[in-house]
């Protein structure tokens, strides 16, 4: 029998059974399996529950989920049984699995590791909230409500919505909960142009960096000559330190798909790719199974929703270069060629893929647009500030207590995703800077926290949105040091066409990497913010012309700590190897031999019980010892 | 009207004015080596025979060149390199049949009659007066094509084959 | 070049009908099958799809993903992100250098492990991160190197 | 025709140039490296960079890839183009400080010396020998290897090339002259691509004259009968040819 989906009715069976399936009368146990889940152990922690169930012969539905965004505390379980709320465990382990398994067993609420617990559940497409039953059997009042964990009481997730809800390889759930019902209205009740008017009014603009209004991007491709256009997905996440695309990708490839399917459908594409990053093997995976899923029940190939649309979609793994996330090196890419971007005009909109008008959109952009069009612009527009509307996500990494992935109102300030959300500082230590939007983007120091983050602030201040990376970072990060880091990153990763590019971040390089060897020399910040500024204003393309940013706002903001490195040799951080000693403090030091075994140089000697000394001349100063004294008897100077 | 260059054999006595005037022309100096014109002696018979251009209407030259750098003006008919948008392959050089083409021996150059824009030194001074500029209408046509009846092989690639 | 490993490779040709456009995903798949990409496999795929060694060579060159070279039977990847960075990627992979003898880019003598770099595997709450073949160890410490290493044989 | 203001002059110009080649047809000089005709704009040696304004906004480009649009305003040698200019071909000036064109670049804007890290390379990565021998020779015999810092060209493997034809269109587009062919007897060497070829000996005087793949490339041409003179060289075909207008086979 087809499983074709092609009418309204089908469509909501689908629903009823993906219903089934999200709230069974069974326990249903939900393991957080994108790859960072995975990292943490998640695997092993679904396979000794996959046992346990077996073995106990238990009747309880085990499915992997994507990713809730609180990664601190991962790996997640999350147990809803009937009757019960949802209950989300932290930090597990196999040991912990089995206790979990016990308990349900014995029907029990299992106290340990609980983080919250979750009384209702939100279905976005729909406006509609699903309570759960109170589980007034036992008294739950000491759990945390989910809704108001500080990680998640500012988020308002839109384009995550059903992260970590869902299992991502079950389309009926990811219908269950709206999807595919906006792409349904579209096929029904819209014209193309309608449906580029509601994204131009929604005031969407491009989540992958440079904030380009997706509708406008929209309407240029639907106005270009041809018959054979494209749309395309850039899931290149390239910015080290962002992951929100990876977690969409993982956790619910059908939305961007959708998102996709829709756009085909405005623009007048019959083809899609998706440019997806080798390095994120899992979401590869994930969507292949997706598409093949949508080929099945009629959302792609040549009859959608009972022939009303075609449009079918290819995956094109990436390959390992950070420049094939700027557009023209993206379709170079696919060509089959080398990632160098090429000057526009033409801009891919009127010749892009073999030439073909293309619309280049990325990850987060495609999975909010199911949202926009079931909502309704005016919905959407309501979030965010004047000129940068909805939500963002931001993956809050570095120096912070709740590492994970945020979805935010644009407008919130960076104070109330760094301290309310993120939960400060570890180790009692001082708030430095945020380093937003990547390689491309730039350091906004501490007394710029009552920011509100959208395009234009963040710009104002010398940074970039970018793709939503934000990297915190504390008193023990050399701001010299990381501007380094960056462009010794964009040295090997610029396609090396361009003259300015090229040898202007060798350049830049080179005069960093003196200062933070100590030979830093007056009018090295002069020279630097020259070469900077020509950098910029000459580079071919996105990836040129921001790669000054990391030198230009780490100097304006900490003048100071560049000069202490030029002018007084030293490294306030504390972490430029030429500038630090490593000494061991003999009042603390016990003499456990452990810093002494560790060290491959030899560079420690003592005997048991007795202080150890470190030969400076042997010390390469790896820091090994730093970190496995349990004393902290190892100081740096 | 397109024109060509014609030689009357008879009169041609191999005093090699020409090639000096057409080095000077547009070398500014007297290099027979810089000329694009070179004349051949048979010492034996007394006869000299000046090989240039031809400025064929099929021209092998054009035909060969990747870069779509020769090409025929408009006004004199003559087939012209444009050194701008030559890569300097010399494919032209190796496909002409009759060497009409040469490379400029220090300024890394093609170099071939250009006809002087359609007033050409050598027939201005040519002592002998052997040269003669004749336009292409039908009676030029015919007398080129005397002119040149003798290789019938390249007959054709010269004349485009039309009478 | 073995007969059997041209025939895997002309298989995944085919698959791809021979198109000078998959040119990046044949590479791919034909690296997954044979570990590296030898000059003989290339200048069959070049015979096959009617592309220049020169576009294929800067294809292999320009991308990461890709080695000339054999690789060893595990790929260490340390993830040099910014977030690993900022906690000691730079450390880890000194260590792993040292631990391993060889240089970031390079393959141990018996064949067992390549090291390489990585931009950003993605998993920054983790950091520092390494990843071992399909394994992904999150908040690696120096110390912890050699037991990782040891379950790989 | 488009009306567009540059240097303060201003210009009738008809639709589709470049700035480049707008300023080239009236007589601006702005100076490039990797722009040649037969291949077009490429934007990498960014040395053609000017100012343009439109609609008040003044951003920096390169001349090569600014299509000229009716209104614009080009400035090819403000301060701010000078000053980029400058620095630009400082970085080249590290890069390949033996080219001459380079020096004379140099000289021309006033960079006395470089501060910019030393490397001493002749290439300056403007593409050329690529781009012509991909676009217009076809063979595609060298191309880009490498990435950022480390790009490169070379030959496949960085090993003779099989399909290269020797024609030598590299070095002639060569602006730093890094590409040098060397023709020795009946042997061309082209260090540059690891490349030596036999070449072909003119059947008459018995000199070497052209490289035996680029003979065999054009004979695959067959425009016309070509075979009884395409084993000679130039000089003896005129020879040969003025024999048969004296009525003689030699």
């Amino acid at each position: 029998m087809s499983k074709k989906i092609a009418s309204l009715r089908e469509l909501d069976e689908l629903r009823k059974r993906g219903l089934k399936s999200l709230y069974p009368d069974k326990p249903r146990i939900m393991v957080g399996m994108a790859t960072c889940g995975l990292a943490t152990g998640g695997k092993k922690v679904f396979e000794i529950l996959s046992k346990g169930i077996e073995k106990n012969g238990m009747d309880a539905k085990l499915v992997p989920t994507g990713c809730l965004g609180y990664c601190q505390k991962e790996p997640l379980v999350d147990l809803l049984r009937p009757g019960w709320p949802r209950i989300i465990y932290q930090q597990m382990d196999p040991e912990k699995a089995e206790k979990l398994l016990d308990n349900i067993n014995q029907g029990n609420i299992w106290r340990e590791n609980v983080l919250a617990k979750m009384e209702e559940d939100e279905f976005l497409i729909f406006d509609e909230k699903r309570k759960y039953p109170s589980g007034s059997k036992a008294n739950l009042n000491n759990i945390p409500s989910y809704q108001q964990l500080p990680f998640y009481k500012k988020q308002l997730r839109i384009a995550t919505r059903n992260c970590g809800f869902i299992n991502p390889t079950n389309l009926a759930e990811y219908v269950a909960r709206g999807g595919y019902y906006s792409l349904f209205k579209v096929l029904t009740q819209y014209e193309p142009e309608q449906v580029i008017e509601e994204v131009m009014n929604s005031g969407l603009r491009g989540r992958g960096g440079a904030g380009f209004p997706t509708g406008r991007k929209w309407i240029y491709s639907r106005q270009a000559k041809g018959d054979t256009k494209y749309v395309i997905c850039n899931a290149d996440e390239g910015d080290p330190g962002a992951y929100m695309d990876r977690s969409i990708l993982e956790g619910d490839p059908h939305s961007i798909l959708e998102g996709m399917i829709i756009g085909a459908y405005a623009i007048g594409a019959r083809e899609g790719y998706i440019y997806v990053r080798a390095e994120y093997p899992l979401a590869i995976e994930r969507l292949k199974e997706a598409i093949h899923q949508a080929q099945d029940y009629g959302f792609l190939g040549n009859d959608i929703l009972g022939g009303r649309l075609s449009f079918s979609i290819n995956i094109s793994r990436g390959a390992g270069a950070f420049v094939c996330g700027e557009e023209t090196a993206l379709i170079a890419s696919i060509e089959g060629r080398q990632g160098e971007p090429r000057p526009r005009p033409p801009f891919p909109a009127q010749s892009g893929l073999w030439g073909k008008p293309s619309n280049i959109n990325n990850v987060e952009t495609w999975a909010n647009i199911p949202v926009i069009i079931a909502r309704g612009a005016d919905w959407f527009s309501q979030i965010g500030t004047q000129r940068s509307k909805g939500t963002k996500v931001f993956s809050v990494v570095g120096k912070i207590n709740n590492t994970g992935l945020v979805e935010v109102p644009m407008g919130i300030t960076l104070r109330e995703i760094i301290y309310d959300i993120g939960g400060g500082i570890p180790g009692g230590k001082k708030f430095k800077a945020v380093q937003t939007g990547g390689p491309s983007g730039g350091c906004v120091p501490s007394w710029l926290l009552n920011l509100p983050v959208d395009y234009e602030q963040l710009t104002k201040v010398g940074s970039i949105m970018g793709s939503g990376g934000m990297i915190v970072i504390d008193e023990d990060t050399c701001v010299v040091d990381l501007a380094r880091y960056f462009l010794s990153f964009l040295q090997d990763e610029s396609c090396g066409k361009c003259t300015s590019c090229r040898e202007g971040i060798v350049w830049m390089l080179e005069i960093l990497t003196r200062i933070t060897h100590g030979k830093g020399e007056e009018g090295d910040i002069e020279l630097l913010e020259q070469i900077a500024e020509v950098v910029k204003n000459a580079s071919l393309c996105g990836l040129g012309k921001t790669a000054p940013n990391s030198v230009l706002t780490t100097s304006l903001y900490f003048k100071d700590e560049y000069e202490a490195h030029i002018k007084d040799k030293q490294c306030p951080a504390r972490v430029c190897r030429d500038l630090i000693t490593y000494i061991i403090n003999e009042e603390k030091c016990t003499g456990c031999m452990r810093c002494v075994k560790e060290c491959v140089q030899e560079a420690i000697v003592g005997e048991r019980r007795k202080p150890h000394r470190i030969i400076q001349e042997k010390c390469i100063k790896c820091g090994i010892c730093y970190e496995t004294c349990k004393f902290d008897a190892i100081k740096l100077e | 009207m397109k024109k060509v260059l014609i030689v009357n054999l008879e009169k041609c006595v191999g005093c090699r004015t020409c090639e000096l005037i057409c080095s000077l022309t547009h070398e500014r100096r007297c290099n027979p080596a810089e000329a694009r014109i070179t004349v051949i002696k048979f010492e034996e018979k007394g006869q000299n025979i000046p090989m240039y251009c031809q400025q064929c209407e099929t021209p092998v030259c054009e035909a060969v060149c990747p870069a779509k750098a020769i090409y025929r003006d408009s006004l004199t008919g003559a087939m012209l390199v444009d050194t701008k948008r030559c890569i300097g392959c010399r494919m032209c050089i190796l496909a002409c049949p009759i060497g009409g083409l040469s490379f400029h021996p220090t300024r890394k150059e093609i170099i071939k009659c250009d006809l002087c824009k359609g007033d050409p030194a050598c027939v201005k001074y040519c002592p002998e007066g052997a040269f003669e500029v004749v336009s292409l209408d039908a009676i030029g046509v015919k007398r080129r094509r005397e002119n040149i009846r003798k290789f019938s092989s390249y007959l054709d690639m010269m004349t485009g084959g039309k009478e | 070049m073995d007969v059997q490993i041209l025939e895997k490779v002309d298989r995944i040709i085919n698959k791809y009908k021979k198109d000078k456009k998959a040119l990046l995903s044949i590479l791919q798949d034909a690296q997954d099958e044979y570990g590296y990409l030898p000059r003989d496999l290339l200048v069959h795929i070049r015979e096959k799809l009617n592309v220049s060694l020169s576009q294929i060579y800067g294809v292999v060159t320009f991308y990461n993903a890709f080695s000339l070279m054999p690789r060893g039977r595990h790929l260490i990847m340390v993830c040099t992100g910014t977030t690993c960075h900022v906690r000691g990627a730079g450390k880890l992979l000194e260590r792993a250098e040292k631990e391993l003898r060889i240089k970031n880019g390079e393959t141990t003598r018996d064949l067992r492990f390549s090291l390489e770099t990585v931009r950003c595997l993605g998993c920054c709450s983790l950091a520092p991160v390494v990843r071992i073949d399909s394994d992904t160890y999150g908040r690696v410490k120096q110390s912890e190197f050699s037991k990782i290493l040891s379950s790989h044989e | 025709m488009l009306k567009i203001v540059i240097d303060g002059k201003e210009a009738e110009v008809e639709e589709g140039l470049s700035v480049l080649e707008l300023a080239e047809k009236i007589g601006v000089k702005i100076p490039t490296l990797c722009y040649h005709p037969a291949v077009g704009a490429y934007g990498a040696c960014r040395v053609c960079i000017v100012e343009v304004i439109e609609k008040g906004l003044s951003k920096l480009t390169t001349s090569c890839t600014c299509p000229v649009e009716s209104g614009i305003e080009v400035k090819t040698n403000s301060e701010k183009v000078k000053k980029t200019r400058k620095l630009i071909v400082e970085m080249l000036l590290a890069r390949c400080p033996d080219a001459k064109i380079i020096q004379d670049l140099a000289k021309q804007l006033g960079v006395e010396k470089t501060r910019a890290p030393q490397k001493n390379e002749n290439c300056i990565l403007c593409g050329l020998c690529v781009r012509i021998c991909r676009e217009i020779i076809a063979v595609d015999a060298v191309g880009f290897a490498n990435r950022g810092n480390k790009r490169k060209v070379t030959t496949p493997f960085e090993i003779q090339s099989d399909v290269c034809l020797g024609c030598g269109a590299c070095a002639f587009v060569c602006p730093t002259g890094a590409i040098k062919i060397e023709d020795v007897e009946d042997k061309r060497k082209i260090d540059m691509w690891h490349t030596e070829l036999g070449k072909v000996k003119c059947e008459r005087c018995g000199r070497y004259f052209s490289p035996v793949p680029l003979l065999e490339q054009i004979k695959k041409k067959g425009l016309r009968e070509m075979s009884d003179f395409l084993g000679l060289c130039p000089d003896c075909r005129r020879l040969v040819l003025a024999n048969k207008l004296m009525g003689r086979e030699e």
